[in-house]
């Protein structure tokens, strides 16, 4: 399997190297995202994910299909956590794997950064008295 | 048949439900109208960074014809990650 | 503890991700370089590498410092591994733990650039029929 | 006091050993010093990409004066990643 492509309730990050281990990798480059405890010095209580499951699926693997072929990658994983996610808690995580390792930094930047564009998943900010669905508004 | 539009995140809360029914004679015929209609509806809507449709979950740009069988959905901005 | 550098005999990636965990980042980019199966098209039998201990954490450490510093980093690791390692097996992992991605990912890839520049680590190339000290020639 | 160097890597290879001592009337006096008996010893010393040394785990460049108590190692081009 070149590409493994997910949205599940809890990401495992134990098991992100096994699945980008390849004979022909010399170099793995995994980011993950996770919850901060402060935004723009407001406390976060929480995050809240949701998704349109079916297009963030066939967007998540559009994405992995183009750094595959632009960067030929051995192996990649898009990861996308939903659900309430608390401070520290990975909330996605992308990885890629590839002979040499300037491939696999750049296709790595290159999942997350596309992963925030396009694929329909949103997020919500709980504060203590607040909350607020992020990029929504100017 | 009716069509049937599904609302993710902020555009969920505005509605007020993650799906609303077009009857027959009411059917919005491209994505253009559709969401002009949604816009007059819910003035909120023309407060977002961006409205985006996805028809059979794939984007669809406003020229995008409906004949009411696909699966319709609005896209407000994403922030996943 | 904001770094951890060590010298290992064998690598556990599935615990890098708690390693690196911080409340105050968003962001955690991780590299692992492998062994491959081919050099230049030679198969490789294994890798062994060996190390100036004493020397090697220093500089490992005097890296991490340098990023800490450089991106405001929250978190920082840098394991190496010596003895004899296998296709697939990883011989390297790095990683840095930031508020933002972009500097999560500029530390983890000066970690790497770094530590092959300056680290007393020295690696052999075992093929079939030679062994090779990888670099010691033009 | 005798003058001990450490060899690793290649160079260790190369001396067949992975130390070696001078006696105190032929101790090397600086960093310079130490590399150039070490490539009229073992002229494949000279062949390498590089060569360096560290005195007390440190790079230490060729004007680095050497008094014979330092942990004194040659440190052949470095691989490691």
């Amino acid at each position: 399997m070149k590409k493994v492509i997910e949205i599940v309730d809890v990401i495992d990050t134990a098991k992100v190297y096994a699945e980008l281990s390849d004979a022909n990798s010399g170099g793995i480059c995994v980011f993950v995202g996770a919850v901060r405890e402060f935004t723009n010095n407001e406390e976060v209580v929480a995050l809240e994910f949701e998704t349109y499951e079916a297009m963030a699926l066939k967007e998540m693997g559009k994405i992995a299909d183009a750094a595959l072929a632009r960067w030929g990658l051995n192996k990649v994983v898009i990861r996308h956590a939903v659900g309430e996610k608390s401070v520290e808690e990975p909330v996605v995580i992308v990885g890629a794997s590839s002979a040499h390792r300037d491939a696999c930094f750049e296709a790595c930047r290159f999942l997350i950064d596309t992963l925030k564009e396009t694929v329909p998943i949103w997020k919500k900010e709980k504060f203590k008295n607040k909350t607020v669905w992020v990029s929504a508004h100017p | 048949m009716i069509m049937n539009v599904l609302f993710f995140g902020i555009t969920k809360d505005i509605v007020g439900s993650s799906e609303i029914s077009f009857s027959n004679e009411l059917k919005p015929t491209s994505v253009a109208s559709l969401k002009k209609r949604l816009i007059e509806s819910y003035p909120e809507f023309s407060k977002l960074n961006s409205l985006a449709v996805a028809v059979n979950s794939e984007y669809a740009d406003d020229s995008v014809l409906l004949n009411g069988n696909e699966e319709i959905a609005i896209i407000p901005p994403v922030s996943g990650g």
